[in-house]
């Protein structure tokens, strides 16, 4: 979309920048020193297609990553700006899509499963197969013990409304299809998701 | 939306009432300021604030949260009276025409069939007189004393300019200046848009306030056509896709419903929904529901689901309750009733009203699980943060699990957008650390149990062991396999009437006409059919091009229905398939079919010859006018006070208490124990969003949080004086059910108003910043909102309450 | 302290006089030289001096105060024999006789003539100037504090006021290097009486009577080592 | 490839430069404006948020001290701010004005004028003001200089920091930051002969709807602007958070910066040559024989004196 420079270009110009600009604090600045613009943030950078998740707008973002999923390189996202083909946003975003970066990199962002036992104060870091275990057998105990399959006027009625869930509004929609899936095949009927709030 | 983002540019007026468009929505607004400036429309902004849309509009008026109701009654009364509709369009694709039975009435307040002792109605007099066949009487002339348009007439007779103004509070000059340029679209060549969002719904009377914009629009004949349409701009980036695909108590995928514990019968329940034309050879597309539910049983249990075992009809739990809607759900768990809860994604500690009740509620589960990409005040509502959430511990035994999930930027997939459009998206870079996406985590607790019960055994395990679960990587189903499954496939070869292959086996279906009732064909959710058809994924489009310069952008994403981009867009065109006006024109009847700039919302060779009306998912082919027995508090929209209002009574019925408030909500002992009186919190509070954050994510950006940093509530400046409060001084905000701090924004965009002879304060109060993240710790404004909800949708009254001001 | 057997017979500044003089001197050419890139590109390069701009920029400032002390001190020395008197008017109205070097028509002076005075007066107006519109624009510490339009002001007078002493030192160093002996003076500290009776006659008057009463108190009780010998 | 706009030598001013430098090839090289219409302005801070996401830029949390704006002012680490001004004229109608306040980018740049370090601040032929932090000394002139008080002076580093009308995407054929993300298109960017003609359009749209002194803010006291403002009420810049009547670069640094410090160079090499021709004509001042045969008198004068009994 932009700019192409090879990385050995790009070096080019860095190294010359540093030797140029170490000259002119020495007061005696070539031309090239003296006009250095800006390096461009993006050049080299992977570029991939995607939809903001705040509101429903639903604004084409561009996401800016390091790397090119090599399989030695961990790919880091380091820029998001406005799809200019998306014909809603055209390239424009609010202030929360603008930020969406330190959403992605945000130090609240959860990096693995906890777990805080009842009456205690802090969080303890558990794997996955502990967690989902843990979770699978309370939801089963819970429902094998508050089923009903009858309600008291003799109707059928299968249903477990002891355990409710929320889904999120700002999922997938293929999240929540399977989620939907699921939550049905157990009975399950205490089941919203932000639609109302 | 009825219509769509872009469509907004072809609106002549734009009224921004019930929304804040451009704090919640900015870059949705861009194309109100198209309109503006190429269109030269106007836009109109009606709010308790002068708020960030209003910056920009063309005029403001000032009203009193939770009286739209009145405000547009009033002008319903006024473009009746002065004739100020579109006649053709309200004679032709309403049911103004249609009669309604004798037995239907409305005394003081109530409708006919009200059980003051239960606080419900018995509905069974809100119809149409029916001749034998079952069909509604009609009378095209519109004289008839009963029919609808003489019935709305009557009722809205008493919505006078001075008892509107005295119940909103706003000016009457106002008041009759935005009904005038208003009632300018009742042409056929200008229209005019709604722009609502959660300012209509969080109510407890929001649909019906909705409705009332609904039967505006009908009456100016700006439904179904370009720059018009009643559009809710929606919360969530998916909020639009959950309810498409049902993850509501009561829903199933494309607004199926889960059967009552009454339906016990299969033929019944699908009877019950399967509606029949009320008007003679309508289409009344809903009479095809078989079609969709057999179809979703089948994607849902394969081959389990059998015509001989009604497709696995008991396997569908059924709702003891008309919803188990998050207020009932948190009643019941305060109550002990509940003892697991699962929050995907979800922060309903700082998200639900009373915050009070939902810490206790929390507290009372046996288990909690949080699935989400950040820390979430919920899932640490164990834990003491000090004057913000003050609890201990110890006296807390909820298990509660918190599992990290995907970001978008880390998974594929799509979501719909206020537009109705599926947007497909991909994952740019991997999680942190061991994150895992949702699917997964679902697909794992599912897995997990689905052993449990084969091994253990347990109530009721068939569903769970025959969920049908076709998954090359059982534990992490693919967004592709997921999307595929949703838009249906064939199981046999279909064939049509005249035994015409429509699709082969095997092969995805272009669209839910091709589905089938008899087990033919698979569909996890019927409204998304066509989005992933042998022609590959319809939602990763790109083409942006615009050929007819309508902004309908056809070839981008896909739009469901069928990829259509405006809603009953056949209303657009004459009776006769002529469009009403060129420049409004997106269908039209080319001699052998429909053709246009959209998608047909018509059957393609239904000739206008053969008078089918537009509204093709209405029983009677057209907009409804008269909602018989859909809403919980009447065909009729009327207004009812908030359940926390500032004044003594509801104006409108002053000397019938059961008429104050909407007498078909719902609410219980203890909440309301909890509603305040004015005498006590004498300021009327609406929470809102400000542009600066997204509910209770953004607080975690450094980005946003330098934008907007610390808690704040909006005063006028008239209360300010009466407080001794100054710009930027420290105050305290209460409510029946508790306080909250925060620094004080004194402003001139708030001003007192006069409502029933007596002056109300109104006081706003963003719904962000909370104990956690990168802004400044700060109390979670839910703390003051009440437990109560809309009569048919149980959406909380967040934007109408009492609290009471103080400096500190 | 010890004598060399060039230094001539009489002495004009102390030790510390002199010291303090060239600690002033010294730091006000440092201030010249790094002030000069600041006052126009044409001297940029003066810059590198002092390890690069920046650098240049951050001693600038230091120097200045350690200046302004020190000329505080000499100010104080030197506060007595600076006045002005009627006589200098005298002086300075024949400048065109001192210039043509037409001694001889000159009024005696003193211990300093009314050029030495000028130099005295008009540095001493400049480095309190200096000093204080030096301070209102000195980043990173008060400048941020000073309205703008005072900084706008201070930067203006600093360099105007800069420039002023500039002159006023090239005149003073120009006449050390034109009137033979004043230099050694300022080095050494001692004049020959000659000397001191061509450009000094009324101080060469009251040394030798300073001289006449020392040696009477010498003779009374005589001893021969310190015994003072005019050539 | 739109790349080749890089153009090292493509500066029309240097700071600290009296030689001028390459202008020749500015062929086809436009000037880029960006323009802000008010009018269309809903503050959302898009802009603010863009901006520093660009340019790395993470301001400390601030806090609220009741009203919108926030960071409360430009510092080196908020290259732009939105100020929020409530308006009630005599009619007592409501204006909510809100004024996206960064760098204008002077065509007559006072920062580059005051600035002492050469090429520490930069005039491209865009007509793009940027500051080359490489450069800059941190003398704060850059500030006294600026009519529009932009520049910062950073805590950190000591060097200033300002908006650079983020001329790395310029120069890559993109607009700024600020521009792209703008919702309500209140921010538009062009050459400056397209942002004219847009302004017009949006001054005429203005007049249509009752704002008869809507007009275009490019103050000739600097030469004109390369951020150019749509006001609804350009008769009266003030209203929006005192944006100045008549923003010029100040005379006194005029008097500073301009004829002043040459002149003054050449009257110090001057004073220098005129005491050299003055040693050469009138030569050096010595004392002469009679002065020693005169201190001779009084010394033997004063010996017999002393030497009689």
């Amino acid at each position: 979309m932009t700019l192409r420079v090879t990385r050995r270009q790009f070096f080019k110009l860095g190294a010359a920048g540093m030797a140029t600009s170490s000259m002119a604090m020495m007061g005696f600045a070539p031309e090239p020193a003296v006009a250095s613009i800006r390096h461009f943030k993006l050049t080299g950078a992977k570029i991939t297609r995607s939809n903001c998740t705040y509101c429903s707008v639903g604004c084409g973002v561009l996401l800016y990553s390091r790397g090119d999923a090599a399989i030695n390189n961990v790919d880091d996202i380091y820029h998001v700006e406005g799809d200019p083909d998306h014909p809603v946003s055209r390239g424009s975003l609010c202030p929360k899509g603008a930020g969406l970066l330190d959403y992605i990199q945000s130090d609240s962002r959860l990096r693995y499963p906890q777990v805080r036992e009842a009456g205690s104060d802090e969080w303890k870091r558990i794997d996955w197969d502990e967690a989902l275990e843990r979770i699978a057998r309370h939801m089963k105990d819970d429902r094998d013990a508050n089923f009903v399959a009858d309600d008291d006027d003799g109707n059928t009625v299968n249903h477990w409304i002891s355990t409710g869930m929320l889904a999120a509004s700002a999922s997938t929609n293929e999240t929540a299809y399977l989620t939907h899936k699921v939550v049905r095949s157990l009975g399950m009927v205490a089941f919203d998701n932000q639609a109302r709030v | 939306m009825t219509n769509h983002w872009v469509d907004i540019r072809n609106a002549d007026l734009i009224i921004a009432m019930g929304g804040n468009p451009a704090e919640a929505h900015p870059v949705g607004f861009r194309w109100v300021m198209e309109a503006k400036e190429k269109n030269d429309a106007r836009l109109v902004v009606v709010d308790p604030r002068f708020n960030r849309t209003a910056a920009v509009a063309d005029y403001y008026a000032e009203i009193r949260t939770g009286t739209d109701i009145a405000f547009l009654g009033g002008l319903i009364s006024y473009l009746i009276e002065n004739g100020l509709f579109h006649q053709d369009y309200v004679r032709a694709y309403t049911d103004a025409s249609l009669i309604v039975s004798p037995e239907f009435g409305f005394d003081d307040g109530l409708f006919s069939g009200y059980d003051a002792d239960n606080g419900e109605y018995d509905k069974s007099s809100w119809q149409y007189e029916y001749d034998d066949e079952g069909h509604a009487r009609r009378d095209e002339t519109l004289q008839h004393p009963r029919c609808v348009f003489q019935m709305m007439r009557q009722h809205y007779s008493r919505y006078t300019l001075e008892l509107v103004s005295s119940v909103c509070g706003t000016p009457r000059d106002k008041i009759q200046r935005v009904w005038d340029m208003i009632a300018e679209t009742a042409v056929p060549d200008r229209t005019m848009t709604f722009l609502y969002a959660l300012g209509w719904t969080q109510h407890s009377i929001g649909s019906q306030i909705i409705r009332t914009a609904a039967i505006v629009q009908l009456l100016l004949g700006n439904m179904g056509m370009r720059g018009g349409g009643v559009n809710a701009l929606r919360g969530h980036s998916n909020i639009q896709g959950l309810t498409d695909l049902g993850l509501l108590s009561n829903l199933l995928p494309g607004y199926l419903t889960l059967p009552r514990s009454g339906e016990q019968e299969y033929d019944q329940y699908i009877l019950e929904r399967a509606r029949p034309p009320l008007v003679p050879d309508e289409v009344s597309y809903w009479r095809y529901y078989e079609r969709f539910h057999v179809s979703l049983m089948k994607a849902w249990f394969g081959d389990a689901a059998q015509e001989e075992n009604d497709w696995r009809f008991d396997w569908l739990p059924k709702m003891g309750v008309d919803l188990y809607d998050i207020l009932h759900t948190f009643e019941r768990m305060h109550q002990g009733e509940v003892n697991g809860y699962i929050c995907q994604g979800f922060n309903p500690l700082a998200a639900f009203p009373h915050k009070a009740k939902t810490t206790e509620s929390l507290s009372r589960l046996k288990y909690l699980v949080v699935i989400d990409p950040l820390r979430t005040e919920t899932a640490e509502f164990w834990k003491n943060h000090g004057e913000y959430h003050d609890v201990d511990p110890a006296a807390i035994d909820t298990e509660v699990f918190r599992l990290p999930t995907t970001a978008f930027a880390e998974e594929d997939g799509t979501i719909v957008n206020s537009s109705r459009w599926l947007q497909w998206f991909w994952a740019a870079a991997p999680p942190p650390g061991e994150s895992r996406s949702d699917t997964a985590i679902m697909a794992g607790i599912f897995l997990r149990l689905q052993r449990l019960y084969r091994e253990e055994g347990g109530p009721f395990p068939e569903p769970i062991l025959n969920l049908h679960w076709p998954y090359r990587r059982p534990d992490e189903p693919s967004p592709e396999e997921l999307a595929r499954e949703y838009n249906g496939w064939a199981l046999e070869d279909v064939f049509d009437e005249e035994r015409n292959l429509v699709v082969r086996a095997g092969e995805q279906v272009e669209d839910f006409g091709m589905l089938r009732a008899d087990g033919s064909t698979a569909c996890g959710c019927w409204l998304f059919a066509g989005c992933w058809t042998e022609g590959g994924n319809q939602m990763v489009r790109r083409d942006n091009s615009d050929p007819y310069g309508t902004g309908q952008t056809l070839g981008w994403a896909w739009s469901w229905p069928a990829n259509r981009r405006i809603l009953y867009n056949r209303a657009s065109a004459r009776p006769d398939g002529t469009p009403w006006a060129a420049r409004k024109a997106v269908v039209w009847w080319n001699g052998q079919r429909w053709v246009g700039n959209d998608v047909p919302d018509f059957p393609p060779t239904s000739a206008p010859g053969d008078g089918q009306a537009p509204f093709i998912m209405n029983q009677t082919g057209r907009g409804q006018i008269f909602a018989r027995d859909r809403m919980n508090e009447g065909p009729f929209p009327e207004h009812y006070e908030p359940f926390e209002t500032p004044i003594a009574n509801n104006p409108l019925h002053p000397d019938n208490p059961l008429a104050k408030h909407n007498p078909g909500a719902r609410v219980f002992e203890q909440d309301r124990e909890n509603f305040g009186t004015f005498e006590e919190f004498p300021h009327a509070a609406t929470s809102y969003r400000l542009t600066e954050h997204f509910h209770y994510w953004t607080m975690h950006n450094r980005l946003n949080a330098i934008a907007q940093p610390e808690k704040f509530v909006e005063i006028g400046e008239s209360l300010a004086e009466e407080l001794g409060i100054a710009k930027g001084d420290r105050v305290r905000v209460s409510s029946k059910r508790g306080f909250i701090e925060a620094v004080a924004v004194v402003t001139k965009r708030i001003r007192p108003l006069q409502v029933a002879g007596q002056t109300v304060h109104q006081v706003g109060i963003p719904l962000h910043w909370g104990f956690l993240g990168e802004t400044k710790k700060s109390y979670l404004t839910n703390t003051l909102t009440p437990s109560v909800g809309d009569g048919n949708t149980q959406t909380p009254e967040f934007k109408s309450f009492l609290v009471r001001v103080e400096k500190l | 302290m010890s004598l060399a057997k060039s230094d001539p017979a009489l002495r004009r500044y102390s030790v510390w006089n002199r010291l303090n003089h060239w600690l002033v001197a010294i730091s006000f050419v440092l201030l010249v030289l790094s002030g000069l890139p600041f006052f126009h590109p044409f001297f940029w390069p003066l810059t590198a001096l002092f390890g690069g701009p920046t650098m240049t920029r951050i001693l600038h400032p230091y120097i200045g105060l350690f200046m302004s002390l020190m000329f505080l001190f000499m100010a104080i020395a030197f506060f007595k024999e600076s006045l002005i008197r009627r006589r200098d008017i005298q002086w300075l109205k024949q400048i065109r006789d001192v210039l043509a070097n037409r001694d001889e028509k000159l009024p005696p002076v003193g211990k300093n003539n009314a050029g030495q005075k000028l130099v005295y007066w008009i540095m001493l107006g400049c480095i309190v100037l200096l000093l204080i519109t030096g301070l209102l624009i000195w980043q990173p510490y008060f400048a941020d504090a000073v309205p703008i339009t005072l900084r706008r002001l201070a930067s203006l007078g600093h360099a105007f006021v800069a420039f002023l002493a500039i002159i006023t030192l090239i005149i003073h160093v120009y006449s050390g290097i034109w009137v033979k002996g004043s230099f050694q003076a300022m080095v050494r500290g001692r004049v020959s009486w000659a000397w001191a009776r061509h450009h000094h006659g009324l101080w060469y008057e009251e040394e030798r009577e300073k001289a006449r009463k020392h040696r009477a108190i010498s003779r009374r009780h005589d001893t021969p080592t310190n015994r003072q010998e005019s050539p | 490839m739109r790349g080749d706009q890089i153009n090292l030598q493509n500066v029309i001013a240097r700071s600290a430069t009296q030689v001028p430098s390459p202008q020749e090839r500015s062929g086809g090289v436009d000037r880029v404006t960006k323009l802000i219409d008010v009018s269309r302005c809903i503050g959302c801070k898009a802009c603010q948020v863009a901006c520093a996401e660009w340019n790395d830029l993470r301001d400390e949390v601030g806090e609220c001290v009741g009203e919108y704006d926030n960071p409360l002012d430009l510092t080196p680490d908020t290259w732009q701010v939105m100020r929020f001004d409530e308006y009630e004229d005599e009619q007592g109608n409501l204006e909510w004005l809100i004024r996206k306040d960064n760098c204008m980018h002077c065509a007559e740049p006072g920062c580059l004028e005051a600035c002492p370090a050469p090429g520490a601040i930069v005039q491209y032929a865009n007509g793009i003001v940027d500051f080359n932090s490489e450069h800059c000394i941190g003398c704060g002139y850059c500030v006294s200089g600026c009519p529009f008080d932009v520049p910062r002076i950073s805590k950190k580093d000591h060097k200033a920091y300002k908006c650079t009308l983020c001329s790395d995407r310029v120069f890559h054929g993109l607009e700024p930051a600020c521009v792209k993300s703008c919702p309500t298109g209140s921010i538009m960017f062009g050459t400056r002969e397209d942002m004219f003609d847009l302004a017009e359009t949006r001054t005429n749209f203005l007049k249509s709807r009752g704002f008869d002194n809507a007009g275009v803010y490019n103050p000739e006291g600097v030469d004109g602007t390369h951020v150019i403002y749509v006001l609804q009420h350009a008769d009266r810049p003030g209203l929006y958070s005192h944006l100045p009547e008549d923003p010029r670069i100040s005379p006194l640094v005029d008097a500073w910066k301009g004829v002043t410090k040459p002149l003054a160079s050449m009257a110090i090499g001057l004073a220098a040559l005129t005491g050299f021709f003055h040693y050469v004509t009138a030569g050096p001042k010595e004392y002469g024989e009679e002065d020693e045969a005169a201190v001779r008198e009084d010394e033997a004068r004063e010996r017999e004196r002393e030497e009689r009994p």
